[in-house]
């Protein structure tokens, strides 16, 4: 039932996704990002999504192709603007996408409460900041919080090293980042991988992401991208 | 969260001529544990579904101590203190396991990861409330452990447990009365006498054993054929 | 400064524990009980401590003994009866000892709260059961939760398997259990390891607790201890 | 929180002749880092302190996208597309590094951990309000990332920036006027023209690069001797 799928293409992993669907994407930048899932979604065809995600896309790639397909109605992230972040800004400018900006923090934290079962929590990072219009604000043992909720994803798009065949995860230096909490926090989470094991070639000492927040597994393309220095 | 599924079980029997025996009754739930389900078997008698999974089922056991893939219990040279379930008694590790700590763990639980749960239990009421940590006794030492973290966590949570106490008070129950380990979160009851659904709609009996299914809702006080 | 030091002695290791100092102990049973430690701390004499664990001791060594020792105002656990919870047992039926109950998923979570700077959190764990009693009680997207505060420790007493000289661990199977997030939760965290390496002999991706949370580590003693069968 | 450290500064002037550039800057808060402190580093001007710690110093760099013992920039052959400062720029590992992952990360950051942060600045107020996330400008698209987790989490938050804005308006200020990162967080700001305590009880000069004090607290409006 639940145990993981090892699908045999990005197309086949992505299947499914309905339109206005909220879609949580790994990747600080260009490390971690899942480029094969969200080419495979462009394709799938999927509209009106809501993304969440550190950034909002870099140069023409990965998910600033899925902006730039015209997919995606807002954007949760924490830093949209970047050198390279040219079809965001062309969209946010344009008023054809919403941005709700959300602390890194925060954006993690949201999402590891969603797959904890956490029903809220009191956060200080933001308090007295423009970030903080809307929320509840509580004083705690004399430090101000505010009342931060967490944030779900129907599906969950991410790129770890390597999986067994149960969907086990480790993931690589700090292309680690947003990978394992996103893995919690959404419905159905999809991996993109290097390499697939059999069970028993990892580490149980060194596994990252326990199967049991993985639905479907694919073996990523080979791919050669460039480091951008742009935050 | 208490709605157990209803999928068809290839095979069982509606109802069969003896009372079950635990180690009967766990066959019964194991067959009843979806294949690749990620599950959590309480300390005590729910143990023994374990060893009714078939092996290919494909099932993966969890256990709250900080492991997936928890395999059977170590024998001999085996046994590593290092590597117990939650009852403290040695097991071992199958491939493809891992190991986390306990707030990951318990998020786990919490966060509805978890297919299945099968806890024991004092008493389950109609509506599916629990009671399981605690007799109320006054002059006993409380312990709660996973207990209620397991209750509201698993997307279904069974209970097993016999029908009836030694002195035959039946432990499914109108309301519960000893303290509680959950408000309506038990889906199904398996017992030595028959199976049950509970939960906001009230209990109805799936199957009996060894008992017409009218003696049993009259000895329970519910209505038939419930 | 906040560097890890690596002290030659238990008894240097557990040093300057003040009397009525809290004092969060790992181990899940007998598994992962930092057992030079205690045995260090009853040594060194702090008194009226609040112990935080998750059982209240078994047989007659380690957290039992400290128990047993007279220096236990007040326990946080979440099983303290046992088979052979004697000890506990005894005192607290002597009215000698204090309890307080805590869902084992509570414990951790609260003890996490401390550690990652939560002021509170929203938790369903419990919600209508005796263990609700005093606590907040909020409904959020239909469900009902409890307001949970954090557990914070003045020292944290943990048993981890490798650490380097810089303070990061790893672990061995279910002996991890309390003691990553115990090491967040504590103003000092002590650790007891079997085996001290230099930098670099710790896979970077499989560091479990990362030096930050370490204060002070010690080589453990070679010791057998017998498994329990109860929980 | 915001009560830098005031052990005194071995070998350190009070004062200095000329204006800091701040390469030199960067090299008066390398010296300020306590050994062995755990540090965060913000993107722009604060990178360049890693560059002025000694060999010896034992300070262990963290970035937010999930790493401790960060080494210096890649180049050549080192750099490697999965391993990246908070800047995105390719960095290097030191040994005794750990990845782990970005909920854990901030934990680390919010449960006050880290030593030290070092953050640039459009403002900062006498009392310690940090503005350095938003110039306000309505047409600018904004971006937070982990500033206001920054400027709430290390146990000392520095700032490093120029004294003036290029039009020459301070911005060491009595109170923000752009959008605030964080409330009365910053405890000490490094500039080229001097250091500053700041804080509940107000602004005051620690020492002064090529002007005087009095000047310095002229151009500022603030009491002298501070």
């Amino acid at each position: 039932m639940s145990r993981a799928e090892i699908v045999q293409s990005a197309d086949a992993a992505v299947a499914g996704v309905e339109d206005g669907s909220t879609v949580l994407v790994g990747g600080f930048g260009l490390a971690g990002m899942p480029f094969d899932l969200i080419e495979a979604l462009i394709r799938q065809g999927a509209r009106d999504l809501t993304i969440v995600s550190n950034n909002a896309g870099n140069g023409d790639v990965g998910l600033a192709a899925l902006l730039a397909a015209g997919r995606v109605r807002k954007v949760l992230c924490s830093f949209p603007r970047q050198s390279d972040s040219w079809v965001f800004d062309g969209l946010y400018r344009e008023g054809r996408i919403e941005l709700e900006l959300v602390p890194q923090g925060n954006l993690a934290e949201r999402m590891r409460a969603a797959g904890a079962g956490i029903g809220a929590f009191y956060c200080p990072t933001g308090v007295g900041t423009p970030l903080a219009e809307g929320k509840e604000e509580r004083e705690i043992g004399g430090r101000r919080y505010l009342l931060e909720y967490p944030i779900k994803g129907d599906y969950a798009l991410i790129a770890a090293h390597r999986a067994d065949t149960l969907g086990n995860l480790t993931y690589r230096k700090t292309a680690r980042n947003f990978g394992p909490v996103m893995a919690t926090a959404a419905t159905t989470t999809v991996v993109q991988v290097d390499e697939v094991v059999e069970p028993g070639g990892l580490d149980p000492e060194a596994v990252v992401t326990p199967s049991i927040h993985v639905d479907r597994v694919v073996r990523a393309q080979a791919r050669r991208y460039t480091v951008q220095g742009a935050r | 969260m208490t709605s157990p599924s209803d999928r068809p079980r290839a095979g069982a029997p509606t109802a069969a001529d003896h009372r079950l025996s635990m180690d009967e009754l766990a066959a019964v739930i194991a067959r009843d544990i979806p294949s690749g389900a990620f599950v959590n078997l309480g300390i005590g008698q729910p143990t023994k579904i374990a060893d009714h999974l078939p092996a290919d089922s494909g099932v993966v056991l969890h256990t709250e101590n900080g492991m997936l893939n928890m395999g059977p219990r170590a024998e001999g040279d085996d046994v590593d203190p290092d590597l117990t379930n939650a009852g403290k008694v040695p097991v071992t590790e199958l491939p493809g396991a891992a190991y986390f700590h306990q707030a990951d763990s318990f998020a786990m639980m919490r966060g509805g990861h978890l297919d299945v749960c099968v806890l024991g239990a004092y008493q389950v009421a109609f509506d599916g409330d629990l009671a399981n940590w605690h007799t109320g006794r006054p002059d006993a030492v409380p312990a709660v452990g996973g207990a209620m973290d397991l209750a509201i966590g698993a997307k279904d949570v069974y209970v097993m447990m016999p029908l009836f106490t030694r002195s035959g008070e039946p432990k499914l129950v109108p309301r519960c009365t000893y303290p509680l380990t959950g408000v309506g979160c038990v889906g199904r009851v398996y017992t030595d006498h028959g199976v049950f659904d509970v939960g906001p709609e009230g209990v109805r009996i799936r199957e009996t054993y060894g008992i017409g299914a009218g003696e049993l809702a009259d000895r329970l006080g519910i209505a038939f054929p419930g």
